[in-house]
């Protein structure tokens, strides 16, 4: 518990730099997001109905009965997938426009947890197909794949980072990526429409469900709550980036010196020496 | 687009000097073909179906060993860096670059287009919509390979970088390209001049997107 | 319940995820904070 | 008289590692300059932040009226950098690699068989991929492409190694032509006597910094142009 709220076992003295990528406001955060999840729990297992209604023949209930639940996380990962790595596409912009770090780490805060989302996404959605589409995985349906694409586009991202050279150039090389990788999310939407007759998935999960009262609301405290979680993720990473460029520069600093304390053992016999022999 | 035209001319003569995609790239994308006739157990009527999808997941394997070897001519005695010093614009050779991929990913395609008909029996219905949109599609590998090559050009691991960047990326131009030939070769009834536009807007996406951001990944080179 | 173990099994990997991805960030922002001098541990100027 | 390099301080790594560790130069329009220092001081990577091929990473600097950290591309083509890597097509011909840098650089066939005539390649390697030259022939044909290029400021990396006598003739000469066309030169060798006759100052590096710069005693370059 005192890891996710990022409280450490801080004796520091009051203006200290916390040994920690927490602060006030991402407990506070941490807090809230805790205590929606429990909530979130509660109205997807507890207050929130089956889905079920009658079915076109007498007595017979149709729906998804139970497997409704696990929409509740489903739907908003999915959400949140797609603004992760919206926002990282937009960092990624604003970085080859502007060039500053601040954006480069936000990018790449922004890519690694909506590719993280993206498996829930993925998971969640093929654990759910299974007994209600009767397979974990269909080919037919085109937001499934392409969310699959999406996946392994930002995977390439996260492995272009993870390539060791200068940070800037890597900054770069990762915006253009991460940018690129944006242009894969419209035509996603793009081949939904094309592909329709082929399709599994509802044109919208929340028309289809027939929604009740409830189970909307539980599927809106769900992209409420995920978005909590979602930004406690984002700014932890961002700071952990920060500190993994700082980090460099502290490393480089140090090399700098060495290679300074190299120039001045040389100096006194290169002075001698003059010009030529 | 003078400089353009010479780099490209540049890197079609380097090819033919080389003979690199004559004698490594296309053996494979042929090879690759009757590979993929092995794995469907050789039915004729399958094979036909199907043929479509081989054919372009056959170029896009090809394309990327294509890509990587027209980085890999700039990359061999950092050849990249004279280009930089004379001052030509990043858009211009990228321009250059991948008109010359596409030209060269064209000649292969024409030789795995003989290949499929032989082999797999595929029978070109609407000869125009198949050339349109195999064009479309090959500006579209040729802008995404010219770009993305550039970003994994200057590590180490080039060749296993790549792949993993540039194959995602490829995704929409297998289903478009391979739901036109589908069309063109009637193995599959959908609007395959539909699936064209789809290959034509990727095609300007990637190439006004790769022109834009050749700058920066230059660059990034330096 | 319909579904019980399908549904026991969508929440429990998402919370795993979730969960070591968290624990992840975590510790790694702890391990690199002793690599960063103090005075460079600071993400914004004007943080809490 | 106008700066041709001007470095304060400037940092530049590569790999991770400061081969440059904050190195000040001041060079002026028309020198002839010869960089010395032992193998790792930073030479190779001086005149490539010189040529705008290496971002800076501290510091700063301007070459010839570019600012290094966002005019590269403005500099880029005003300079001619000879390295260790050539940066030419290997599987080109010698014609084909000097015709096109010629035809980028907007010179004449005329000015790049000139060129190929001043290096002494002789008519018989012209029309011969690059593989197929001794790695002496290859610099000569680099320094042709450099000599097509007309350069304002020269950057040569041991421009000297790996030549014999009369390759080494023609690239004094060269250096020469252009210190007299105004161009500016700065060489790194560790070829004393065939770099110092034509350079009017050395600068020692050492250790990623400038450990001294002392005007050359004797230099007929240096009296010419103070005359």
């Amino acid at each position: 518990m005192s890891i996710l709220l990022g409280r450490s076992p801080d004796r520091q003295p009051p203006g200290a730099a916390p040994a920690h990528t927490g602060s006030r406001t991402t407990r506070l955060l941490g807090g809230l997001a805790l205590a929606g999840l429990v909530g979130l729990g509660l109205c997807a297992f507890v207050f929130s109905p089956a889905d079920s209604r009658p079915g076109p023949e007498a007595g017979a209930r149709i729906g998804q009965f139970d497997a409704v639940r696990l929409m509740y996380v489903h739907v908003p990962a999915a959400i949140w997938t797609y603004a992760a790595l919206g926002a990282c596409a937009l960092a990624s912009a604003v970085y080859l426009w502007h060039r500053g770090a601040w954006w480069d780490r936000l990018a790449h805060a922004c890519a690694e947890i909506g590719v993280v989302l993206c498996a829930v996404t993925l998971l969640t959605g093929m654990i759910w197909g299974r007994p209600v589409w009767g397979t974990w995985w269909e080919w037919g349906d085109v937001r499934l794949v392409t969310t699959l694409v999406l996946f392994l586009a930002y995977a390439g991202y996260l492995a272009l980072r993870s390539v060791p050279g200068a940070p800037e150039a890597r900054a770069r090389r990762s915006a253009v990526l991460g940018l690129g990788g944006a242009v894969l999310i419209p035509i996603v939407n793009r081949s939904v429409e094309w592909w329709e007759n082929r399709t599994l998935h509802q044109q919208s999960t929340l028309e289809e469900l027939r929604i009740e009262d409830l189970t909307l609301f539980t599927l809106v405290l769900g992209i409420f709550v995920m978005g909590a979680v979602v930004l406690w993720l984002a700014v932890h990473r961002f700071r952990v980036a920060w500190l993994e460029a700082e980090a460099e520069s502290a490393g480089l600093q140090a090399a700098l010196a060495e290679r300074r304390a190299e120039a001045a053992a040389a100096e006194p016999g290169a002075g001698a020496g003059g010009s030529g022999p | 687009m003078r400089e353009a035209l010479l780099v490209a001319a540049k890197d079609l003569r380097i090819e033919m000097r080389s003979r690199v995609l004559l004698f490594q790239v296309a053996p494979f994308a042929v090879a690759t073909l009757v590979l993929l006739g092995f794995a469907l157990d050789a039915d004729r009527s399958a094979l036909r179906n199907f043929s479509p999808g081989l054919f372009w997941v056959a170029v896009l394997l090809t394309a990327l060993l294509a890509a990587q070897r027209s980085v890999a001519v700039e990359h061999a005695g950092r050849a990249a860096d004279a280009l930089l010093l004379s001052g030509v614009g990043p858009a211009r050779i990228f321009a250059g670059k991948a008109l010359a991929l596409a030209a060269q990913l064209a000649a292969l395609e024409v030789g795995l287009g003989v290949a499929m008909v032989v082999l797999y029996d595929a029978r070109i219905e609407h000869f125009g919509l198949a050339v349109a949109s195999a064009a479309a599609a090959t500006v579209g590998i040729a802008a995404a390979g010219t770009l993305y090559g550039v970003l994994a050009a200057p590590m180490g691991v080039r060749e296993t970088l790549l792949p993993v960047m540039l194959l995602p990326v490829f995704a929409p131009v297998l289903i478009g390209a391979t739901r036109a030939f589908g069309d063109a070769l009637g193995t599959a009834a959908t609007n395959g001049w539909a699936w064209f536009g789809l290959l034509g807007l990727f095609a300007l996406v990637y190439a006004v997107f790769g022109a834009l951001a050749y700058g920066p990944l230059l660059e990034a080179e330096a | 319940m319909t579904h019980a173990g399908y549904i026991a099994a969508g929440w429990s990997i998402s919370a795993a995820l979730l969960a070591g991805y968290a624990a992840m960030i975590l510790l790694r922002g702890r391990r690199l904070s002793g690599r960063v001098p103090p005075r460079r541990r600071r993400w914004m100027t004007a943080e809490d | 008289m106008e700066s041709a390099v001007w470095l304060r301080d400037a940092v530049c790594c590569r790999g991770g590692f400061p081969a440059l560790a904050g190195v000040d130069l001041d060079v002026t329009e028309g020198e002839v300059l010869l960089l010395r220092g032992p193998n790792g001081a930073g030479k190779t990577t001086l005149l490539r932040l010189l040529a705008g091929l290496a971002s800076l990473d501290g510091g700063r600097g301007t070459v010839l009226g570019c600012d290094l950290g966002g005019e590269r591309r403005e500099l880029r083509p005003q300079v001619g950098l000879l390295g260790h890597d050539l940066m030419l097509y290997e599987d080109l011909t010698v014609t084909e690699n000097l015709r096109f840098f010629a035809a980028l650089a907007g010179a004449s066939e005329t000015e790049a068989r000139a060129a190929l005539e001043r290096l002494e390649v002789s008519a018989r390697l012209r029309e011969v991929s690059l593989r197929r030259l001794s790695a002496g022939q290859r610099k000569r044909i680099a320094a042709a492409v450099l000599a097509v290029r007309r350069p304002r400021l020269w950057l040569l990396d041991e421009p000297h190694a790996g030549l014999d006598e009369s390759g080494r003739a023609a690239v004094s000469g060269l250096v020469r032509d252009a210190a007299a066309r105004g161009a500016t030169v700065l060489l790194a060798s560790h070829e004393a006597p065939a770099a110092s006759e034509v350079a009017t100052r050395t600068v020692h590096l050492a250790g990623g910094i400038v450990v001294s710069a002392a005007e050359a005693a004797v230099s007929p370059s240096a009296e010419a142009r103070d005359a």
